[in-house]
């Protein structure tokens, strides 16, 4: 069976939900759906605590704002597609407010706004601790009223399909509930499926960021941009993994090794004060933060537990009052998942794996190199965010890059002819597939244990800090678990809400995406935001002033080439932070 | 799925809850007095010619006659939605509503002609 | 969009649902106590027929107040309409919002404005106001009734 | 403290069984552990083909419900420790069709929601440069009802669901009083028919469930009660100034 629309957007977050409103909005001709294997509502947008960047507040400028970007991101970013997004963004996030998302407010009622780490001024809109969930909801809900949206609730997508003329007509998904596979073709396709997070072992990214879309992308020939980099953020709850929002350092939280000694003055962050300062110590970049834990781990000044060392967050000066009213999700999970008060007590956290710098390689349009392919959100890498995102920013970037990913979309599918039939082939040989390993029988490791050890060889290659022969071994190690992977066991053949099947799936995705992560950062010597080389120290601007591009070739392994960073008015200079 | 909206509802509802109040307030110490002090013998029971007179109050008769009327309607209405849910039996619907709404009207009239006898 | 799902499980409520939990059950008694509320109107327009009636009736319906079951009836009658006041009046804060206006917002103390969230008055103080009605319509009642007969 | 716990766990496999049967499992019982690790840890070493949905375990993305000892609960946010030496009932959301182990049918709900209509609803048009001005108090007004995260507690918990399958339940009514309660909004008429439907606000007799059920302290069976009174006080209204309403 076949269903046909105009657009399809793979993934129901963000960014998705923000294509979709644009689509219906600006074109109410076009038929849109969104494919998504969880409720939207459900997307790992609802996990986002801290705020979205946008500057509104007075003495601010665009200005101030792209220059702080592109330092966070040491200059990375395409500086168009950052004047663009930075320009955009207070536009999208007052488009938010008038659809009934929640921010809060100053006592006239204008929108507050937050201070977040490597930002010189306050420009963080925030909904309390809570800024993704209302985000998210609001989009959600403002969706249901646009009729020519149609849902694919918990539908799996597996396949791009291609035409003759390498245009994307559609794609291959399967609904979980009923294992029913369809055919869903269109003149356009948007991913925005969020990132890759899970590829990690500790994360604060949730069971479904698997992924999905950069690898659909990855093994239709599209390529990955700046797979290397990887964000840890610094302050995520041992053993779950989950985030302690960055706003509890922007409010005048504390980070204290064993001694209570604040140790990022060590790090060439600044000196403390008591108050939080712009751009300084706790309000420094995450990055920064998350190295100098690696540093003060290397000198014994952590704190043993038995998920590895820790350092520790204190809130407790701020008092029950401002922790109540501007952080109450972080008391909430503190008290729930750790049974610690932070009005009290001390919150243990470590660095955690949080989000992709790198993604589909699209360019300010949210347009692959794929005829009729675009992507928007984590998925996407424009990129803005370079080497080291700000808090903050993804956000916004979801909203700013998934409404005109939306828009280049709807134009490219009104202005192209429809799918011809001529990918039915395709489409049979995938339905085969899934057919295949849904009914494998001979399988012989687990899924869990492959997943396991994808996610410690990434751990072990991929962490904060990496040198050649870790990024070797890693790269050793992923050859053999894809083989292994490739005959991972299926005990379940049920044709119902079969969630083994989509395990096996985004087990596969997750080891494409692992290997271009691990290739992208073997190829790149050299020391950059996110991207530190312990055997390559220094950052490289004569090389390396480049976006890697990783692409798969057709004996699945992954080729890396470089695109020159687009740089218009901010030449290349040192990232200072505490002075 | 959806059937015609019945106007009456929230007016049934309005009454129910002040049905309600009123029973809340009155009827406790109604039953206290009548139902099982006085039974008991620790208090005699007020004489008949004193009661009366209370009774036969203009006022009196206009506040027991709100009383009565307003609890049977919460009565009726409450229960109306106990036998509905408790019993699972939706398509009795209208004969549950029937018997509760009409019962409360009977003793509506009871009520009024008890007070106008006094 | 939605395939059917016909081989979905329906979980058929059991018929006795408000026996299975604690809070149902005290639900379903809360709701029960209407039948005593018909009860108790019942029971005072028996004893208003019988004042109507004459001092003979009275007696008559004295004597019958005062058997066992009908002692017994109306001990079970009161404990259910003191349940139901009692819930109904804890419960009454959550249908009223009641807001404090703004100019006396101005006027009180600023220890007293702290106390009231949102401006609004707090659910406790309604409920306690409930309590005191209930007192006052209470003593009038019972006053009124046992002064008569002296 | 024993080091494991037997979790009795709910299977419904469509395809083999006419109806429900329950699977044991004995899992590790640890300090840090939820519902939601024991599960995870059947899944991954002990039987692959339980089914049942999960994601943030955080407690705010909501697909996690399920009910725990007979009570609805998030399964990421209900520790282990809390029942034992157990063994733990893990059986699906009641009230909703079980399509396979813990996972139930939400669609109903996904139906209704869009019926009250949870957008701003503007008669005046935009301001289109700047905010919508909004006081912290302005926002109070409605900020508990909008922290639902739809993770169909309520619904599970709410007997009158069980019974009448068409009451719009406690989370869309919840969620429609997040809209009419917001100074943005003018949307209020336009929720009037489908809230004051009887499967709509008057289907509720306040058991009370829905707000003792929910993990998020969103208080649906006051939304319910207070929109009672609220559309009351305006039928009132509408009889004694025909002219005037709406």
């Amino acid at each position: 069976m076949t269903a046909t629309h105009d657009v399809v957007l793979v993934g129901g977050g963000a960014a998705g939900l923000r294509a979709a409103i644009e689509i219906a909005e600006a074109r109410p001709e076009l038929s849109v759906a969104i494919v998504s294997k969880v409720y939207p509502m459900r997307s790992h947008t609802v996990s986002a605590e801290g705020g979205a960047a946008g500057v509104i507040a007075m003495g601010d400028t665009l200005d101030e704002h792209c220059l702080d970007t592109i330092a966070g991101g040491d200059w990375l970013s395409d500086q168009d597609a950052v004047e663009y997004f930075i320009g955009e963004a207070p536009k999208e996030l007052v488009r938010l407010e008038h659809w009934g998302c929640p921010w809060s407010r100053q006592t006239d009622g204008h929108i507050a706004v937050r201070s977040f780490g490597g930002m010189k001024k306050m420009r963080t809109w925030f909904a309390a601790d809570k800024t993704g969930f209302h985000l998210l909801h609001t989009l959600f809900q403002t969706s249901l009223k646009y009729p020519t949206i149609t849902r694919y609730d918990e539908w799996f997508v597996t396949r791009l399909l291609i035409d003759d003329d390498q245009r994307v007509c559609g794609v291959v998904a399967f609904q979980l509930a009923t294992g029913r596979i369809e055919t869903i073709e269109a003149k356009a396709v948007v991913l925005a499926t969020g990132g890759c997070g899970r590829v990690f072992p500790f994360t604060t990214n949730a069971n479904i960021s698997t992924g999905d879309g950069m690898a659909l992308a990855y093994r239709a020939l599209a390529p990955l941009k700046d797979m290397e980099f990887v964000q840890y953020h610094p302050t995520g709850l041992p053993f779950t993994g989950i985030l302690i929002t960055e706003a509890a350092r922007a409010e005048g939280g504390w980070m204290l090794n064993k001694d209570g000694y604040r140790y990022l003055q060590d790090y060439d962050l600044g000196t403390p004060s008591p108050t939080p300062v712009l751009k300084s110590m706790e309000l420094g970049p995450r990055d920064r933060l998350s190295q100098a834990f690696v540093h003060e781990v290397e000198r014994g000044r952590t704190i043993d537990t038995p998920y590895g060392p820790v350092v520790h967050l204190d809130l407790r000066h701020l008092g029950a009052e401002v922790i109540d009213a501007k952080l109450p999700f972080v008391r909430e999970l503190c008290l729930k998942y750790e049974n610690i008060d932070p009005v009290t007590e001390l919150i243990p956290v470590r660095p955690v794996v949080h989000y992709m710098m790198g993604g589909v390689s699209t360019d300010i349009n949210g347009a692959t190199p794929l005829r009729g392919l675009f992507a928007a959100g984590e998925t996407a890498c424009v990129s803005i965010n370079g080497a080291n995102r700000l808090g903050s920013n993804s956000l916004p970037e979801c909203l700013v890059f998934g409404a005109r990913a939306g828009r280049a979309a709807a134009e490219f599918a009104a202005s192209t002819r429809p799918p011809d039939g001529s990918t039915n082939t395709q489409a049979e040989d995938e339905r085969r597939r899934l057919e295949r390993l849904r009914s494998r029988t001979d399988g012989r490791d687990r899924i869990a244990d492959i997943r396991q050890q994808i996610q410690q060889a990434m751990e072990d290659g991929a962490g904060i800090y990496r040198d050649h022969e870790t990024l070797a071994k890693s790269a050793d190690t992923l050859g053999d678990l894809a083989e292994r992977a490739a005959t991972a066991r299926i005990d379940d053949h049920s044709d119902t809400f079969n969630t083994e099947l989509v395990a096996a799936l985004e087990l596969q995705n997750m080891l494409d995406l692992s290997q271009a992560i691990i290739a992208s950062a073997l190829q790149r010597t050299e020391s950059r935001g996110a991207h530190q080389r312990t055997d390559f120290p220094a950052r490289d601007d004569e090389q390396f002033l480049a976006h890697s591009l990783a692409w798969r070739e057709p004996d699945s392994t992954c080729r890396i080439d470089y695109q020159p960073v687009t740089i218009t008015r901010w030449p290349p200079g040192e990232r200072l932070y505490g002075r | 799925m959806r059937r015609r909206a019945r106007p009456i509802e929230p007016f049934l509802w309005l009454l129910f809850s002040a049905g309600g109040v009123l029973a809340a307030l009155f009827l406790p110490v109604v039953v206290l007095l009548f139902g099982v002090v006085y039974p008991l013998g620790g208090i005699g029971p007020p004489t008949y010619p004193g009661l009366h007179a209370l009774a036969a109050h203009a006022l009196t008769r206009v506040v027991i006659f709100i009383v009565c009327v307003l609890s049977l309607i919460h009565w009726a209405h409450r229960f109306r939605f106990t036998v509905l849910h408790g019993l699972q039996i939706g398509r009795l619907g209208r004969l549950v509503s029937v018997f509760c709404y009409g019962g409360a009207l009977v003793g509506s009239l009871a009520a009024l002609v008890v007070l106008v006898r006094i | 969009m939605t395939a059917t799902r016909a081989r979905a499980y329906r979980q058929a409520v059991p018929r006795l649902w408000w026996l299975r939990r604690r809070s149902y059950l005290l639900f379903m008694l809360r709701e029960l106590s209407c039948v005593f509320v018909a009860w108790a109107v019942l029971f005072l327009l028996l004893l208003l027929k019988a004042v109507g009636n004459g001092h003979v009736d009275y007696q008559r319906f004295l004597d019958w107040a005062a058997k066992p079951w009908v002692i017994a009836v109306n001990v079970l009658a009161l404990a259910f309409l003191v349940f139901h006041s009692v819930t109904w009046f804890n419960l009454a804060p959550k249908a009223m919002v009641v807001r404090v206006p703004k100019q006396m917002l101005a006027l009180a103390p600023k220890a007293i404005v702290r106390r009231l969230p949102e401006g609004r008055v707090p659910g406790w103080l309604i409920v306690a106001q409930n309590y005191v009605a209930w007192v006052f319509v209470a003593a009038i009642v019972a006053g009124l009734v046992m002064r008569s007969g002296s | 403290m024993a080091d494991t716990i037997t979790l009795l766990v709910t299977r419904y496999r469509p395809d083999t069984e006419a109806e429900p049967t329950v699977a044991e499992y004995e899992v590790p019982l640890r300090k840090d552990w939820a519902v939601l690790d024991g599960l995870n840890h059947v899944k991954d070493q002990l039987d692959g083909t339980l089914s049942y949905r999960w994601s943030c375990r955080m407690g705010i993305c909501g697909s996690c419900g399920m009910t725990v000892n007979g009570e609805p609960r998030l399964s990421c946010a209900t520790f282990l420790t809390e029942f034992a030496p157990g063994p733990v009932r893990v059986e699906p959301l009641a009230n909703f069709p079980i399509v396979r182990d813990l996972v139930v049918d939400i669609d109903d709900f996904l139906r209704k929601l869009p019926t009250v209509k949870p957008w701003i609803v503007r008669h005046v048009d935009w301001v289109e440069d700047g905010e919508y001005l909004q006081t912290p108090d302005e926002q109070s007004a409605y900020q508990q009802y909008s922290m639902c995260i739809n993770c169909m507690l309520c619904y599970s918990a709410c007997p009158v669901y069980g019974v009448d399958p068409d009451f719009l339940g406690p989370a869309a009514i919840a969620l429609a009083q997040r809209y009419n309660l917001d100074s943005r909004d003018h949307g209020a008429a336009d929720r009037l028919d489908v809230l004051v439907h009887p499967e709509g606000v008057w289907g509720c007799t306040f058991v009370g469930e829905c707000t003792r059920a929910c993990p998020k302290g969103v208080d649906p069976a006051g939304a319910i009660q207070r929109y009672k009174l609220t559309a009351a006080m305006r039928s009132v209204r509408a009889l004694l100034l025909p002219w005037g309403a709406r």
